[in-house]
């Protein structure tokens, strides 16, 4: 989508960003649904403060509508906000968002009739950390991220670097399995750049399948050892929507509110589970750790295991039935005694 | 002010006879993430690539978690334990942004109200302060009264003049540190004057700004403009990540944990982002999310400033860094009614 | 560190009071002989079983949890045993993953005629737990 | 209050005792917090040991208990009342089963106390979490809900009636009586079973307790015991029960015939009907199965039925009524409508459709002969005036719609002659004048006024001169241009043109070769009209292939036999002139490519291809457009240049203005133009109300589905006679049109799909005016405490087994078949002979049909020796001399007198033969068998010698099975399956008409196959179960159910959708869900699926369960 905007023609930042035919076209959708009163807000993307960042923009403004952008750093799952905001609402979805939106109707958090969804191509979004590492250095000490079909141009401190785009994609984007939505209501109509790489996505899964439950084990407790239980990772996922969740239980305590590694990672394996089947592998849990948990190899395994096991997929459609309200009256053969 | 200084290659020696007395913590970095930690009695490749850390040096006193007593079940009665720790200990590296914020906290642990559990590790504790020239885009020291090159709230303050580090006495048990070593030297004048352009260059970097002055008042008088609160708080999502990696904040939770007949009684870092925080039986004064990100803006920036006459936020821009949805605090002190500007540093 | 004892391993069974706890009920009244490992709890349908009550279970030592209910389509309250199915492989398949042996946590369906049924699932399920050791899982050393 | 606990060790003599330390557990029981006393005793169930710890309670001030004993599941009722005499809740308590699950399943004495102390552990550790629960009753609401109406259902129900409670006796056949009224007599007492069942089937019908639901089924049961909502829906009998008196004048006039199901198919029934003379309550019931496809298919939606089924019985008059309560024009259609409704007929689908069109036809012929009796002019009602525009099929169908609701109408006509199209574009001899004449002035004699040559230009005028709606139905009148060369010139003709002008009775002259353009009828009604002006080489030319001409079939058909040729796949690409003047034309080979939005193949032209037919006159027949005249100037129009209108009101844009037929549609035949002059009348109708042009208008009804096609005998359809080709002079008409018979003999073939024709003979014949076929579905709410089910069985057909041969030859019959053979009152009443009247001499009744077999049941149908036996000795009391032959693989003569029965038939001469017949055919090997059915069998006592019996009747001794919909009916009751098929009961011993549920039973075959005697045994021991039930006044309900915490409720209804009791409501103010305590059963599938745990399932809440799990591990 976003690729045709960053054209080579000398450097464009993305603070500086061409208002693209797709903002254009965002922007007047957006814009009409506001004036006409069809929605009371819009929920999309703004610049954000800091060099390629975005910020959700959640507005009933008419004037803000001009700061809505769609470009490669638009990473928030803005699903997450929509049980929270009354009225009817405007949003902007790439395919991952609008299959948490599809999944919060499942599960009847909202009403398919109170949201507007507007429906936007996505070729996959850039993972900062990785053009960090591949520049050498800090996000704010890059000057330039240009994307283009299959490369991706970074410079930083006067040096130039091409690199496959694929190596700078979040690594769920990587894995995408809906680059357009599929449930919208109005859809820019522009193809999405497929651009994949299965393997690299769910790398580190391999790697630790190729472990023995001994090592694995050790593996999540070191990485549970650093978490500070921000819940970060919880208040970003759209399918954590509960009132009360599990570890604010005191009767009984289910999950010790003390940052200890062995309650960390229980509250995270429960927090896995309860989400098989919402969570749709949009990979926020594992952006927003500050701790750099590689969280998404949970959430994306156990997104694997539904698929492979009752071949579901979240948020495909949004007259099926929540994962765990359904049956099969013969499944998970020789799993059970 | 600077009277010593020392050579950049002795940095290593001098850590490490420091290290024979008392534990040495240094900025580490640990898939990714950056804290104060335990010095390997090697390594001080830090002094390239430290810029500030993840996870504030608050932990050092004020750990994400820490017993309080441990307890037994006897057949007559629990049989309770205090933890006793009084090892001393030197944080070399600490930012001014956050030595200041050492201070604000000392300020509700160990003055009037005097914490055992931080105190004890405090008073023991001496801080090395290191000047700071390459802040990030989100750092806006200079507008909450920090200077990114000095500190009076450090024990010694260094400061990066090239291949030396110039340094300046602070306290008596800093100036008692250098004593003992050979390879302190004493600062020149020119070097002076060349801290004094390093400085005036150093505060320069700083782009990003916000006016501060009568934050408090403001505040104040727009404590009730819901409008404004619901406003800017939409896009926060409640996580702790401001909260838990700010410098300054030290909300905590305690909490008992008992495992057949062993326990402990906890205490760990909690948020007043959390919803659960002021979760009481019958009600929750903080239930909406306005009044949660309000409480955090006011705590800063009002509450403070009338209680202690100091601004709780020393522009570290941590909040703004991490957040996830980049809530920006800057644009919300500068947005309040009234006029106060903001520039960008973009 | 935990080591091996006599009586390792310690296994708690989730067991609905239809099917599995009368299946239990009748190894007892049948005399058939199994280990004294499992210690019983009773639910009244596999379907009350959350999966954090088997991480509950491992947390607090248990070298083992079984969660056993009535065959498909027998369940008493028509449904419940297909719900658990869901919850309890998950469980099992996302903790085999975390690192958990997948031997610590087992299912099973067990009727209210299947007395020697009950007696073998739970020789079975003692011998597969003690293969793979004490719950050293949250232990902090190693 | 603080948790005081006193737990209770018990040494059950030695079965604890002998391997487990009570004394250590008693010990380490005293050390655990909250425990305040602690005693091991030999036998706590004992009195003594119940009163240990009455006095502990009393004396100790215990509040909760503990009991280390046998399991729950024994004894926990018996120390929960101790504790409740005691003063403490009974859910204070909690039990450590230390012996099933302990003491006997292990020798290790450590280990068994190890144990031990760890439920004990366990379970104190819970019991001090409990909370007091309360144990609640509901009231029973003491009406009952019968179901079925068998013999089972009227036990039941009276005896429940009887004792003076109200009962709903719901049946879904128009009577009661069950399979026992199909009976013919009963063994082994040989009683009629008419004579003892219709007694008590009038009983029911009269006894005040009773509401007696006939021709009801219950579609939606909620509720649990004591408290069942049931909705049951009275389907519509169309027949007023309490006008009806059972008088059988409409059973005489009904001309449809079905298969009677009563008589299992042997003899027909009518469409209204009474299954039997006894039945109760006794009235009629018209059969509505559905709008019959023929009336679905037809855009004006006559009713086809309704007329083929009067024809069939001779009532042309009656007939032709039918079809005027749509449409006026019988004879045009009947001779040149596409006949839609034929594509569909359900006969086509065994051999050929009816001949919907001929017989339409024929009715209007028939009258025409007979001499039409004039029309009664119709009451004018109405005061606004319609006027319509174009006396086409559309301006006069709208127009005779009209005039029949009683507006004054008048009808504004160009031409000199009323008809349109109808008259000036089908040739005479398809379509005689005095045909569409005489449905004109049918028209006219009704009161509608016909104004020819009045062209009208405006619509304000006809607005200004009164009317206060138009339809308007002008037609597409002007002739669509090829665009090639030359079109223009002398001698190429527009084929509506052509036709206009030879209906006009004009001179035209037509060369001797002529090329007609095109493939629908109006080419190749030029193409024959040009044949018969004296064209010698009549040549249609047509792009696509034969079979996408659009043209009638039979039409085509009869062109190629007057010497019309088609040039196929071709198409004209200029007009060849000589001097001005017409010499050939120029055409191209064309293919067929990918098929187009018509589905027909596009046609594509082959480069090079092009070749010349040389001809003198050429008749362009590709289509007609609409014209623009003054009249449509303010108009809307589509892109196809066709008037826009509302595609369901067919309202123009001009206020008051409708608009049908080939104006709106472009060229469409004449029952689409009726269709859209009936839909413009009931706009306008709408309209000159005031009443939303949309809403209200009639429904299409639905097509019927499944129409049964079995036992049909194929029958060709009659072909229409037509003239000798050398007969066909001038203009005379080409089809001649059926005869009587030939259209009785036709109408007969009608499978009546709907089963009523809604011909509405009998709502003419009922003199009490007891017939309203408009009559709807009632539903029925009612409460009941309890609900029987006795729903039945079906019997085994044995059509599958096809080495019997049933179903292939006459004289193999069913079980049930003969029943009704040998019955009095049954098809051949009471005489039994071959199908073919001759004489019986000798029958072989096979047992087991069906049942002990593993291909087909494997479970024995307990009835089928004795009914075998029965039939035996019916057959030698009704034909003395015949011989019997049961086939039988053991005679199971368990009842009581069954044994003397069967000694009794033995007695009476019938052989026994102990063997299962492999086979029963018809090819005989002597002549002893020539015109007999052969048993093949080997006997039990001779194996492997093949032995064949001759014999004239084999009658299959045919199982009993579930219903058909036995599983909708679990589903409805929530009850289960056994692996037979029928229900499962709760108990097969101690509880054997309980079920799952709560307040539901099951009796008779309906839980298994069962005679009489044990099915009136069940019945009354449900109507006692019952009765027991009503007598409680209040039960008990589940104390531990679950209960949301709203506050925390995310209203993700998760719980409400694995709730298998529809006990958690959404509750759309707030949001959250909510559990009814009511309904729940306390399985806490909710609470497992609920991630926020804000469910919780009392006495199994997260807490107590963690507590008990806890202190497990000592």
């Amino acid at each position: 989508m976003w690729l045709k905007m960053f054209e080579p023609s000398g450097p464009t930042t993305c603070l500086v960003m061409k208002v693209s035919d797709m903002e254009k076209e965002l922007r007047q959708e957006a814009g009409k649904l506001l004036e006409e009163g069809t929605v009371d807000y819009i929920i999309g993307f703004a610049p954000g403060s800091l060099k390629f960042t975005t910020t959700p923009l959640i507005t009933e403004d008419i004037d803000e509508i001009n700061n809505l952008v769609i470009n490669p750093f638009i990473n928030n799952n803005l699903a997450k906000y929509l049980p929270e905001i009354p009225g009817r609402v405007g949003i902007i979805a790439k395919g991952c968002d609008s299959r948490s939106i599809v999944s919060l109707i499942q599960d009847k958090q909202i009403a398919r009739q109170d949201i507007v969804i507007l429906g936007i191509p996505c070729s996959g979004l850039v993972d900062l950390k990785k053009v960090e590492k591949l520049a050498g250095k800090e996000r704010d000490k890059i000057d330039d991220i240009v994307v283009l079909a299959d490369k991706v141009c970074i410079t930083a401190g006067g040096e130039k670097k091409e690199v496959p785009t694929t190596e700078v994609l979040f690594d769920h984007c990587l894995g995408c399995e809906l680059q357009i939505p599929k449930e919208y209501d109005f859809l820019i109509q522009e193809p999405a750049a497929e651009i994949r790489d299965y393997e690299s996505s769910s790398k580190q899964i391999q790697e630790l399948k190729k472990m023995s439950p001994d090592q694995r084990w050790a593996f999540w407790k070191e990485q549970f050892g650093h978490c500070i239980r921000c819940y970060a990772c919880r208040q970003v996922c759209p399918a954590c929507f509960c009132e009360r969740c599990f570890v604010e239980e005191s009767q009984p305590r289910w999950v010790s509110p003390v940052s200890q590694w062995q309650d960390n990672l229980i509250f995270q394996a429960i927090r896995t589970i309860h989400v098989a089947g919402r969570c749709t592998d949009c990979g926020e849990c594992e952006r927003v750790c500050p701790v750099n948990i590689p969280l998404r190899s949970l959430s994306k395994e156990m997104y694997d295991l539904v698929g492979e096991m009752f071949d579901y997929k979240t948020g495909m459609d949004v007259n099926a039935p929540a994962l765990m309200t359904a049956y099969e009256l013969v499944e998970a053969e020789g799993l059970i005694r | 002010m600077i009277t010593k200084k020392i050579n950049k290659k002795d940095i290593r020696k001098l850590l490490g006879t420091w290290n024979q007395e008392c534990s040495v913590i240094v900025p580490t970095r640990e898939q990714g993430i950056v804290e104060m930690a335990g010095w390997d009695n090697k390594d001080i490749s830090f002094l390239d690539w430290y810029r500030n850390t993840v996870v504030p040096p608050k932990a050092c006193f004020l750990p994400q978690s820490e017993v309080m007593i441990s307890f037994q079940k006897k057949e007559n009665g629990l049989k309770i334990e205090v933890p006793q720790d009084e090892h001393k200990q030197i944080i070399f590296g600490i930012r001014p942004c956050d030595a200041r914020a050492v201070a604000i906290i000392d300020q509700v642990f160990a003055d009037t109200y005097d914490d055992y559990y931080y105190s004890s590790k405090r008073r023991n504790t001496l801080l090395i302060g290191l000047s700071c020239s390459n802040p990030y885009d989100s750092c806006f020291c200079t507008s909450t009264d920090v200077n990114p090159t000095e500190s009076e709230d450090v024990d010694l303050m260094f400061m990066d003049i090239g291949d030396e580090y110039v340094i300046e006495e602070i306290t008596s048990g800093g100036k008692a540190l250098l004593n003992t070593s050979s390879m302190i030297k004493k600062a020149t004048k020119a070097d002076i004057n060349k801290a004094k352009e390093v400085r005036a260059a150093s505060v320069d970097k700083l782009k990003k700004k916000v006016d501060t002055k009568d934050v408090d008042r403001k505040l104040q008088s727009c404590f009730n403009d819901i409008d404004y609160w619901e406003q800017v708080s939409a896009k926060c999502i409640s996580c702790g990540i401001c909260t838990f990696l700010c410098p300054t904040c030290f909300c905590f939770d305690i909490n008992d944990e008992m495992i057949k007949k062993h326990g402990a009684r906890y205490r760990g870092w909690d948020s007043c982002s959390f919803r659960s925080y002021t979760k009481m039986p019958m009600e929750n004064p903080r239930e909406e999310k306005w009044r949660r990100v309000r409480q955090r803006v006011c705590h800063k920036f009002e509450f403070y400033p009338m209680n202690l006459g100091i601004n709780a936020c020393t522009g570290c821009g941590r909040c703004i860094r991490l957040c996830p949805v980049n809530w920006d605090i800057t644009q919300v002190i500068a947005g309040l009614p009234g006029e106060i500007s903001v520039h960008s540093g973009k | 560190m935990k080591q091996n004892t006599e009586e390792q391993p310690r296994i708690v069974g989730f067991l609905c009071k239809w099917c599995s706890y009368a299946g239990a009920d009748l190894a007892g009244t049948s005399r058939k002989k199994y280990p004294s490992n499992l210690t019983v709890l009773k639910v009244p349908c596999s379907g009350r079983i959350d999966p954090l009550f088997v991480l509950k279970g491992l947390r607090l030592g248990f070298d083992g949890v079984l969660v056993s209910g009535c065959h498909p389509g027998d369940c008493h309250y028509q449904t419940g045993n297909y719900r658990a199915r869901r919850r309890i492989v998950v469980t099992k398949k996302f903790l085999e993953y975390l690192g958990v042996p997948e031997q610590r946590v087992q299912a099973s369906w067990v009727s209210a005629s299947e007395g020697a049924k009950f007696a073998q699932v739970v020789e079975d399920v003692v011998e597969n737990v003690r293969a793979v050791g004490p719950n050293n899982l949250f232990s902090d050393e190693g | 209050m603080e948790p005081r606990i006193g737990v209770y060790v018990c040494h059950c003599g030695s079965n604890i005792a002998g391997t487990v330390d009570v004394a250590e557990v008693s010990r380490f029981a005293g050390d655990l917090d909250a425990v305040k006393v602690t005693r091991d005793y030999k036998f706590m169930c004992s009195e003594p040991g119940q009163n240990l710890i009455k006095d502990d309670i009393r004396e100790l001030g215990l509040n909760r208990v503990v009991v280390a004993s046998c399991s729950p599941a024994l004894h926990e009722p018996t120390f929960r009342r101790v504790c409740q005499e005691a003063g403490v809740n009974p859910y204070l308590f909690q039990m450590a089963n230390i012996r099933e699950q302990c003491s006997w399943v292990t020798e290790d004495h450590n280990g068994a106390t190890r144990k031990a102390k760890a439920l004990v552990g366990a379970a104190v550790n819970r019991v001090y979490y409990h909370q007091p629960l309360e144990i609640r009753q509901v009231p029973i609401n003491p009406n009952t809900l019968v179901v079925g109406g068998g013999i089972a259902g009227i036990q039941a129900a009276l005896k429940i009636a009887d004792a003076g409670h109200k009962v709903y006796l719901v049946e879904r056949t128009p009577s009661i009586g069950g399979h026992m009224a199909q009976l013919d007599k009963t063994f082994p007492t040989l009683d009629c079973s008419a004579c003892i069942l219709t007694p008590k089937m009038t009983l029911v019908s009269r006894h005040p307790n009773i509401e007696l639901l006939a021709y009801s089924e219950v579609e939606d049961v909620s509720g649990f015991i004591g408290n069942f909502k049931v909705k049951i829906r009275k389907k519509a009998r169309y027949v007023d029960i309490n006008k009806c008196n059972g008088c059988t004048e409409c059973e005489n006039a009904c001309p449809v015939e079905v298969p009677s199901e009563f008589n299992l198919g042997l003899s027909k029934r009518k469409a209204i009907y009474r299954p039997f003379h006894q039945a109760v309550p006794n009235i009629f019931t018209i059969h509505k199965r559905g709008a019959p496809p023929c009336r679905t298919a037809c855009p004006a939606g006559v009713d086809a039925q309704g007329y083929v089924a009067l024809i069939s019985k001779g009532k042309y008059k009656e007939a032709l009524e039918v079809f005027r309560r749509t449409q006026p024009f019988a004879g045009v259609c009947g001779r040149v409508c596409t006949h839609p409704c034929e594509a569909d007929c359900e006969r086509g689908k065994v051999d050929e459709p009816i001949a919907i069109r001929y017989l339409k036809r024929f009715m209007a012929d028939y009258e025409l002969k007979a001499g039409r009796e004039k029309a009664v002019k119709v009451k004018q009602t109405q005061q606004e005036k319609v006027a319509v525009i174009g006396s086409g099929p559309a301006g006069l169908a709208c127009a005779y719609d009209l005039i029949r609701l009683g507006y004054p109408i008048t009808v504004f006509e160009a031409a000199p002659e009323a008809g349109g199209l109808m008259r000036y574009a089908i040739p005479e001899y398809r379509l005689p004048r005095k045909i569409l004449d005489n449905e004109i002035s049918y028209i006219q004699e009704l009161g509608v006024e016909i104004h020819t040559n009045t062209r009208v230009d405006s619509f304000k005028g006809v607005f200004d001169k009164g009317y206060k709606a138009i339809f308007m139905g002008t037609g597409a009148g002007i002739s669509q241009k090829m665009g090639i060369p030359n079109e223009d010139v002398d001698g190429v003709v527009h084929s509506l043109d052509f036709l206009r002008k030879v209906r006009l009775g004009e001179d035209v002259k037509v060369g001797k070769r002529v090329a007609v353009i095109g493939g629908g009828n109006a080419a190749v009604d030029a193409a024959r009209t040009a044949r018969r002006l004296g064209a010698e080489e009549v040549t249609i030319v047509y792009r696509r292939s034969r079979a996408e001409m659009p043209a009638l079939y039979a039409e085509v058909e009869e062109g190629l036999r007057e010497g019309i040729k088609i040039q196929i796949l071709a198409a004209p690409v200029a007009v060849l002139a000589e001097q001005g003047r017409l010499s050939g034309i120029q055409c191209i080979r064309m293919q067929l490519g990918e098929p187009d939005e018509s589905k027909r193949r596009r046609p594509m032209p082959i480069k090079g291809s092009e070749f010349n037919i040389p001809v003198d006159n050429v008749i362009i027949a590709i289509g007609q457009i609409v014209d623009r005249t003054l009249l449509t100037r303010d108009l809307e129009y589509t892109s196809f240049g066709t008037v826009s209108v509302d595609p369901t009101t067919f309202h123009t844009n001009i206020e008051g203005v409708f608009a049908g037929g080939d104006v709106i549609s472009g060229p469409d035949d004449v029952i689409s133009a009726i269709e859209a002059g009936k839909e413009a009348a009931i706009s306008i109708d709408h309209y000159l109300k005031g009443i939303d042009l949309k809403g209200g208008r009639p429904v299409r009804p639905e097509r019927v589905k499944n129409v049964p096609k079995e036992n049909i005998v194929k029958k060709a359809r009659k072909i229409m006679p037509v003239l000798e080709l050398d007969k066909r002079e001038g203009f005379a008409e080409v089809e001649t049109g059926f005869s009587e018979e030939m259209a009785v003999e036709e109408a007969q073939r009608c499978l009546n799909c709907g089963v009523c024709s809604e011909c509405w003979e009998c709502v003419k014949s009922c003199e009490r005016g007891a017939i309203d076929h408009g009559m709807k579905d009632e539903i029925v709410e009612a409460v009941v405490g309890g609900i029987i089910v006795a729903t039945g069985y079906e019997m085994f057909k044995p059509r599958g087994i096809y080495e019997y041969g049933y179903g292939r030859f006459d004289n193999v019959l069913t079980a049930l078949e003969f029943e009704r053979i040998v019955n009095s009152a049954g098809p051949t009443e009471g005489h039994v002979h071959l199908k073919d009247g001759s004489e019986l001499k000798n029958i072989a009744i096979i047992h087991c049909v069906g049942s002990r077999d593993k291909n087909y049941h494997e479970y024995c149908s307990r009835v089928c020796c004795m009914y075998s036996l029965k039939l035996g000795h019916l057959v030698r009391e009704h034909v003395p001399g015949a011989k019997v032959y049961e086939f039988y693989i053991d005679v199971r003569a368990f009842g009581k007198g069954f044994e003397e029965f069967y000694n009794r038939i033995t007695r009476e001469g019938t052989t026994f033969i102990e063997a299962r017949p492999s086979g029963v055919t018809n090819v005989a090997e002597t002549p002893q068998e020539e015109g007999k059915l052969i048993v093949h069998y080997e006997e039990e006592i001779h194996p492997g010698i093949p032995r064949r019996l001759p014999v004239d009747m084999v009658v299959l001794s045919t199982a009993m099975e579930p219903q058909e919909d036995v599983k909708n009916v679990c589903r409805l009751f929530n009850i289960n399956q056994s692996a037979d098929g029928f229900f499962l009961e709760r108990h097969p011993k101690l509880d054997p008409i309980a079920t799952a549920t709560d307040g539901v039973f099951v009796i008779g075959c309906c839980q298994g196959p069962k005679d009489i005697p044990d099915t009136v045994a069940q019945a009354s021991a449900a109507a006692a179960e019952v009765l027991s039930l009503i007598g409680q006044g209040n039960i008990d309900i589940e104390a531990a159910t679950a209960f949301i915490d709203e506050k925390i409720c995310s209203g993700c209804q998760i719980c409400r959708i694995v709730c298998p009791y529809s006990a958690i409501d959404f509750i759309e103010e707030g949001g959250v869900c909510r559990v009814n305590e009511v309904l729940c059963k306390g399985c806490g599938a909710c609470v497992g699926g609920c991630f926020s745990n804000s469910i919780s399932l009392k006495h199994f809440t997260g807490e107590q369960l963690v507590a008990e799990m806890e202190n497990m591990l000592i």
